[in-house]
């Protein structure tokens, strides 16, 4: 039993360094959805099934689902502002 | 260069608090007073089978108060954040045309979307009987919601019938926290409905009224968090 | 034994996530390092509740109300850290719309670029 | 007794189907195939392991039926929805040996002519 403890903490820590290390912001968001989603297996296995439940259901699937569409909000507005600086700088050129 | 050396400093700091929380620990044999109070006795006297449930909405139900005020703070402020957002505009002749869900998807959510509710439904009305409750349950309606933006991402909720669910249903949890200083033993008390008899659905006074009410409060907010995070075109 | 195994589990994730606050710039792994120091705060407390060979704190056919004492997890942990983490995801909620509203005052993700508090 | 025992291989047999399903996503040359792999392989595995424990503890039959349920929409759709979104942001799949056929295109192409 303290074996299974173990392995599921070691990938827990893993998960949690390469979520912080990760470059691409979508795969670290995953990722740290990861962590939560084994966290929630540790919950379990120590006698605590309520909150197991709502680390799987708030932690792993509710954030993980406001961080994407936060990000999906700004990197919709990082296009729209680069679109709209090339449009202002060929009109720059023009004159 | 100082910087690192800083960060370094810190966590090392903060490490050596964290220590004698380490040191001093084993498995606990027995549970504390409290605690063993609240497992030998809630049973009998509230009738939940779930004993977090019980310390949830009725030993610590003032802390749940405060918990869903603070939420509500939350939302207030990412909707002041966000939800201001003029829709049309200038932005989406910029934006490429949106693909809606294919044909699967739509029929898919559309069949899971019921059964979402339901299922969380269930969860927050069966709180005091199995794990689960009302955050949970509020969490899978919110969910449901979610769905129904994969399909069709410019759908528009109605705010007004949100805001005002989540209102009704905090003004009616308080409620039934001042019927319960009034005819019970002190606000949130659930023992004015009779207990009735452990494992059944009709148990353990107004915890399944309370934790229903939390799971409509707690869906209603999330729903507005996320429909006011997510991308407006 | 499991109860210092999740203490220490539950520390070193405070530690990650503090690392990542302090060192990353990027303002969304900022707040993705604290989503995963919440996680490690909800796991020292499941840990200090967590009783020897205790089962959950339900009451069925295999755990009737005489056994209950000795047997089950301590109920107000386990109570405590549903609150915290409702109020966690609510709190990220927020942090994530203030990033949303810096990127489009600031035009820029990265906190270095935003001076106004530095002194 | 034979019951609980038929219903505990089934289980095992359910779990196996599980672990080559994790298997397959770790060897599998490129997403789609992943894909595959974790979707027909880890749905057969769920449903293998619900019957096993229905045989096992006969009171969790209805649970167990809604459970399969899920499965069986929520799998196929997310994995349905993944390979779309895969190929829309332009990723081909890894054909070596065969000629290069894509239906989704052609169908969208007609929806356009439409």
């Amino acid at each position: 039993m303290i074996v299974v403890y173990i392995l599921l903490g070691l990938m827990m820590l893993i998960a949690a360094v390469a979520a912080i290390q990760m470059r691409n912001i979508v795969s670290a968001i995953i990722t740290a959805g990861v962590v939560s989603l084994i966290g929630s297996i540790l919950f379990l296995l120590a006698g605590a099934p309520d909150v197991a439940m709502t680390e799987a259901a708030i932690g792993s699937a509710l954030t993980t689902v406001i961080f994407l569409f936060a990000w999906s909000r700004i990197t919709e507005q990082m296009k729209t502002d680069k679109k709209s600086s090339e449009h202002d700088s060929e009109g720059g050129s023009n004159d | 260069m100082i910087k690192r050396i800083i960060i370094i400093i810190t966590l090392i700091g903060l490490s050596f608090v964290l220590l004698p929380l380490f040191l001093n620990m084993e498995d606990a044999e027995r549970l504390s007073e409290l605690s063993q109070t609240y497992v030998t006795e809630g049973a009998e006297e509230l009738g939940t089978a779930n004993l977090v449930t019980a310390v949830v909405v009725s030993y610590r139900g003032l802390d749940t108060l405060g918990e869903v005020a603070v939420l509500f703070a939350a939302t207030a402020g990412v909707t002041l954040l966000l939800g201001t957002k003029k829709k049309g505009g200038s932005v989406t002749d910029l934006l490429e045309e949106r693909r809606g869900g294919s044909e699967l998807l739509n029929t898919g959510a559309a069949l899971l979307f019921p059964v979402l509710l339901l299922f969380g439904a269930y969860i927050f009305v069966h709180g005091h009987l199995t794990p689960g409750g009302g955050f949970q349950g509020g969490v899978v309606i919110a969910s449901a919601f979610v769905l129904l933006l994969f399909i069709e991402s410019d759908r528009e909720f109605s705010h007004s019938v949100l805001h005002s669910l989540e209102a009704l249903s905090g003004a009616a949890y308080v409620l039934i926290g001042l019927i319960g200083l009034w005819f019970a033993a002190g606000f949130l008390d659930p023992r004015f409905l009779p207990s009735g008899e452990i494992g059944r659905l009709l148990s353990a006074g107004a915890i399944p009224l309370i934790y229903s009410l939390i799971g409509i409060k707690v869906g209603s907010e999330l729903i507005g968090v996320v429909d006011s995070l997510r991308r407006r075109s | 034994m499991i109860t210092q195994l999740l203490i220490i589990l539950g520390a070193a994730l405070i530690l990650v996530g503090f690392w990542g606050v302090l060192t990353r710039k990027h303002i969304v792994k900022i707040i993705i390092s604290f989503s995963i120091l919440d996680t490690g705060i909800h796991l020292i407390m499941v840990g200090i509740g967590y009783i020897k060979d205790g089962s959950a704190p339900i009451i069925d056919q295999e755990m009737p109300v005489s056994r209950l004492a000795g047997n089950v997890v301590d109920p107000i942990p386990s109570a405590l850290v549903l609150t915290a983490i409702v109020i966690g995801v609510a709190v990220t909620a927020l942090m994530l719309s203030y990033a949303v509203q810096l990127y489009t005052f600031y035009k820029t993700v990265s906190i270095e670029q935003i001076k106004e508090l530095k002194w | 007794m034979v019951l609980e025992i038929l219903g505990a291989l089934i289980a095992l047999i359910g779990s196996l189907f599980l672990l080559l399903a994790s298997i397959g996503i770790i060897r599998m040359p490129d997403t789609y195939n992943r894909m595959q792999a974790g979707t027909k392989a880890s749905t057969l595995g769920s449903l293998l392991f619900f019957l096993g424990i229905g045989l096992g503890h006969s009171g969790l039959w209805g649970k167990l039926l809604v459970l399969s349920l899920f499965v069986l929409i929520t799998n196929p759709l997310s994995s349905h929805v993944l390979a779309r979104a895969l190929h829309f942001i332009g990723k081909s799949p890894l054909l070596v040996g065969y000629d290069s056929r894509d239906d989704l295109a052609d169908d969208m192409n007609q929806m356009e002519e439409l």
